[in-house]
């Protein structure tokens, strides 16, 4: 007889849950989005290795039952650069926030993107750094309230699918926790693209953001991601006015085109006739 | 015994190349001691350009040259910024062509200088053909006015060092720079 | 077969590291480390390993630890302001007991300085740079042939120790040119995977006093979650728990302090009857030796300790020689940053006088054998 | 019978929301976490779509599909 528990916690490490996540935190839905993504993709669970930075949504790697890094904060790319080159038959999967991905580790994301390494990157966009305890981010929109912009922020926030699509990624999307079905489906795609693929789920914090911006209620917030959403296609007819405040959802990137590893792999088959030195830390000798 | 060779000239002459032939002649070929630097400047080109070699029987410690016994001046801003530490009775090689004798002769004359005259870069264009090759025309005017290496290592190091197909012209415009020297 | 070059101290380094398995590397253009990435960038392809020129040195550091837990031996070069980037990703590699070898070739400092001089100013921070109580262990070359043999002690004990391991080579050594003989073979310490019984839960972190747990690599099947905050023998995130916290930190420490004996490495010259020893590590030894014959030959009974691992720093030894000892003399490319230890371990024997020197220049033998006189001359008064 | 794990659940109302059908509503019982755990009230309207299951933050909510 099926257990009878959710679908998706067996991929979960059980002695350490529940997670720290805050009540309602979009974290978990993203979770549960990857691993129906992963589950509607031809990428075994086992042969996924995960990496993430710093931040509420870097906490996901250490949940799941593979192996995992945990890196500093913004850096996770880079680890993740060496953790895939090292051994390319991997499924490197990154967790990252907007504030790691974007802000501390700017110049990572656009260069990953830029190498089109492969690797499938989880950004979970809520708009305001939560560890920390609610300071306004890179994709803060402007007007809205955080600890560090207690006058509403001024700034003009990054679209980061469109930053990742310009820096030369092949797989781009953006969904919401509201579109758990379409998100699963992007995941899917971003995994089986070889190449650098970047979803994008823009996500509630009902303790920070939602607190600071009347969206107290994980509800509340959620039903403002879904009233708000507009697709790419129909966001192509709508003028900029009509844009603002809406979160455009949808594919920004579909375009596969030859990717680091296999670069180096080439490199490697034009000059040596041993193949990829796989796991050679354990060899006795060279 | 310690021998310090001091070569200085102007980027593009392939000043710090001669500096490791016979560095590499000394140590792989002749069975001594060597070591081989140079000064950096921030120029990538251009503008002076120097390396230093101590040869040696002994094992090297102190690996830079204070008090050079050869000095090889490929031009007259290095002649004239670098002579002055030549030991007295020193080897002085210059290219003629590229300094301004007149401006060392009481150097010369004080120091009891031995000076030679090698006009590598002007062998390099009209008996090899080749501009490019004036440093290895000067390692065999260096050759034959010092000793410092000999002609069969500095031979099997210039064949290691060389670009490939280029070995003969490079063989020749070593033999050219030997004879240069009486 | 054993083969014979005359090459770059960085190209040397290079090819130690190809010789003791290194491959992968990521890394950063700057001066005076540069041709270290540029030779590796010529050599791994050529030895089924890959190069990544990455975006900056946070980036390198980051990468050679997550091409570590891929399982590959791996390397990173720098130099000064590159190594201050570093430092975060260091400390990383420390808290989860990450092998990796970091090259740097000191330049002079602080900040951009002289990039093409020479300096060991970056000493302290090869200690401590990374926040945290911590420790490493350092190795310095004052030779072309040390630069390759170094390189391959590194990745040793790298990988005997879980640790990150850094060169401190500075530009002297990096770009002069000397004969290099490259051995048939060299000795390798490989990773060794964790064993476990049937039904056994594998603990990460669950390692014996000083020592460290066998390492597997990411995709091996022990879904191992490496973090850097505080964990438990699990590898789980405990972070407030004073106790788990203390013995981590503690083990991390003595695992590299009370193996002391077994890493510490250092040549004594002349040093049986020395009343004035000139303590040395990296490129002013060079200097060193001339200053001491040439002073035994006056009589003066001095000996040189060339220490080839600054950190841990070899206390015994020192402890040792102060017992017949009155005075050290060390010099450094620095306005005194090692002779601080020599003073914590010798000040209360014997007089310590450090000859700092920086500008990016080399001490003479003559500065030295000049301070060795006036240390002789003052013990006589 | 759709099952909630009260062990995992923090009583965001996610659930509640999501459901087209409006299965669930809200309990009396109140857990560890001093929250009021949702119940599938209307569990016939279930159509098993799943969106309930994939919007749980927590893990904590079964859709029983077994056909009875």
């Amino acid at each position: 007889m099926a257990v009878k528990e959710n679908p998706y916690k067996k991929y979960l490490r059980e002695d350490r849950l529940p997670h720290i996540f805050c009540p309602g935190c979009g974290n978990g839905i993203v979770m549960n989005a990857f691993f129906k993504g992963l589950e509607g993709s031809d990428v075994d669970f086992d042969n996924v290795s995960m990496v993430s930075g710093i931040g509420c949504s870097s906490r996901i790697p250490g949940y799941v039952k593979c192996d995992s890094l945990h890196t500093t904060h913004g850096r996770a790319l880079s680890f993740a650069t060496g953790l895939k080159v090292g051994n390319p038959n991997q499924d490197v999967v990154v967790f990252t926030g907007d504030g790691d991905a974007a802000s501390i580790g700017g110049n990572h994301l656009i260069h990953a993107a830029r190498r089109n390494i492969d690797l499938t990157v989880i950004c979970i966009n809520n708009n305001i750094y939560g560890m920390t305890g609610g300071q306004i981010s890179p994709t803060s929109p402007k007007g809205s309230f955080g600890t560090t912009a207690p006058y509403g922020s001024r700034d003009v926030p990054f679209d980061l699918a469109s930053l990742v699509t310009a820096a030369g990624a092949s797989y781009v999307a953006r969904w919401t926790t509201a579109h758990p079905m379409q998100l699963a489906k992007a995941i899917t795609k971003g995994l089986e693209n070889k190449g650098f693929s970047f979803i994008e789920a823009v996500s509630q914090c009902p303790t920070y953001y939602g607190r600071k911006n009347k969206l107290k209620t994980p509800v509340l917030g959620m039903d403002y991601l879904k009233a708000n959403s507009v697709t790419k296609r129909r966001s192509e007819k709508m003028s900029e006015e009509e844009l603002i405040g809406k979160i455009i959802v949808g594919e920004f990137a579909n375009r596969p085109h030859k990717e680091l590893c296999d670069n180096e792999e080439d490199l490697v088959n034009e000059n040596y006739d041993g193949g990829l030195a796989i796991k050679s830390a354990f060899w006795e000798e060279f | 015994m310690r021998q310090e060779v001091r070569i200085g000239g102007f980027g593009g002459q392939g000043v710090i190349m001669t500096g490791i032939v016979i560095g590499k002649a000394a140590s792989l070929f002749d069975g001594k001691n060597a070591v081989q630097t140079q000064s950096y400047g921030p120029e990538a080109r251009g503008g002076a350009s120097k390396t230093e070699v101590v040869i040696s029987d002994e094992p090297i410690d102190y690996p830079k040259v204070q008090a050079p016994d050869i000095f090889i001046a490929m031009s007259q801003t290095a002649l004239m910024k670098y002579k002055d530490d030549l030991k007295e009775e020193g080897i002085l090689i210059i290219d003629p062509d590229l300094v301004n004798e007149d401006d060392i002769a009481d150097f010369v004359a004080d120091k009891k200088i031995k000076l030679f005259r090698a006009p590598a870069t002007r062998t390099a264009t009209d008996v090899i053909g080749l501009r490019v090759v004036a440093n290895i025309v000067m390692m065999g005017a260096i050759v034959k006015a010092t000793g410092v290496v000999s002609v069969e290592a500095a031979k099997e190091a210039i064949l290691d060092s060389v670009p490939k197909g280029t070995e003969d012209k490079n063989i020749q415009a070593f033999e050219a720079g030997y004879g240069l020297i009486e | 077969m054993v083969e014979e070059r005359f090459v770059l101290g960085n190209e040397a380094c290079a090819l130690g590291a190809i010789a003791a398995g290194c491959r992968f590397f990521a890394g950063y253009p700057i001066t005076p480390s540069t041709e270290i990435a540029e030779n590796m960038s010529v050599l791994l392809p050529k030895n089924g390993g890959s190069f990544v020129q990455m975006e900056d040195e946070i980036a390198s550091a980051g990468a050679i630890i997550g091409a570590s837990w891929s399982g590959v031996k791996s390397m990173t070069a720098t130099s000064g302001p590159g190594i201050s980037l570093m430092q975060e990703n260091i400390g990383y590699g420390v808290i989860t007991e990450t092998p990796i070898v970091i090259i740097n070739v000191q330049r002079g400092s602080p900040s951009t300085g002289q990039p093409t001089m020479s300096s060991q100013s970056d000493m302290m921070q090869a200690r401590w740079g990374s926040h945290g109580d911590y420790e490493t262990i350092a190795l310095s070359p004052s030779s072309v042939q040390e630069f390759f043999d170094f390189t391959i002690k590194a990745f040793n004990l790298a990988e005997e120790y879980r640790v990150p391991v850094l060169v401190m080579s500075d530009e002297v050594v990096g770009h002069m040119r000397e004969k290099l003989i490259i051995p048939d073979s060299v000795d390798i310490v490989k990773r060794v995977r964790p064993e476990l019984e049937e039904g056994e839960q594998y603990l990460p972190y669950d390692a014996p006093e000083n020592g460290v747990t066998p390492m597997p690599a990411f995709g091996d099947g022990f879904n191992v979650h490496v973090t850097g905050l505080t964990h438990d023998k699990r590898g789980y995130p405990d972070t407030n728990d004073a106790e788990t916290h203390t013995d981590l930190v503690e083990r991390l420490c003595d695992k590299i302090l009370k193996n002391k004996d077994k890493i510490c490495s250092y040549k004594e010259e002349f040093c049986d009857d020395a009343e004035i020893v000139v303590v040395s590590y990296g490129s002013p030894y060079r200097s060193v030796l001339t200053a001491v014959k040439e002073a035994r030959e006056e009589g003066i009974k001095v000996g040189s300790l060339k220490i080839d691992t600054p950190w841990p720093f070899p206390d015994e030894e020192i402890s040792k020689l102060a017992e017949n000892a009155t005075d050290f003399i060390m010099p450094e490319m620095n306005l005194g940053q090692m002779v601080h230890e020599l003073e914590r371990v010798a000040g209360k024997d014997a007089n310590v006088h450090l000859i700092g020197k920086i500008g990016g220049v080399l001490h003479t033998p003559e500065e030295i054998l000049e301070k060795i006189k006036e240390v002789a001359s003052k013990k006589e008064d | 019978m759709n099952i909630i794990d009260s062990m995992l659940c923090k009583g965001c109302d996610i659930c509640i929301s999501v459901c087209p059908k409006d299965v669930y509503a809200k309990s009396k019982e109140v857990n560890s976490k001093d929250v009021y755990v949702p119940y599938p009230a209307n569990q016939e309207a279930c159509v098993k779509c799943g969106l309930c299951e994939i919007s749980c933050p927590d893990q904590a909510l079964y859709v029983d599909r077994e056909v009875e």
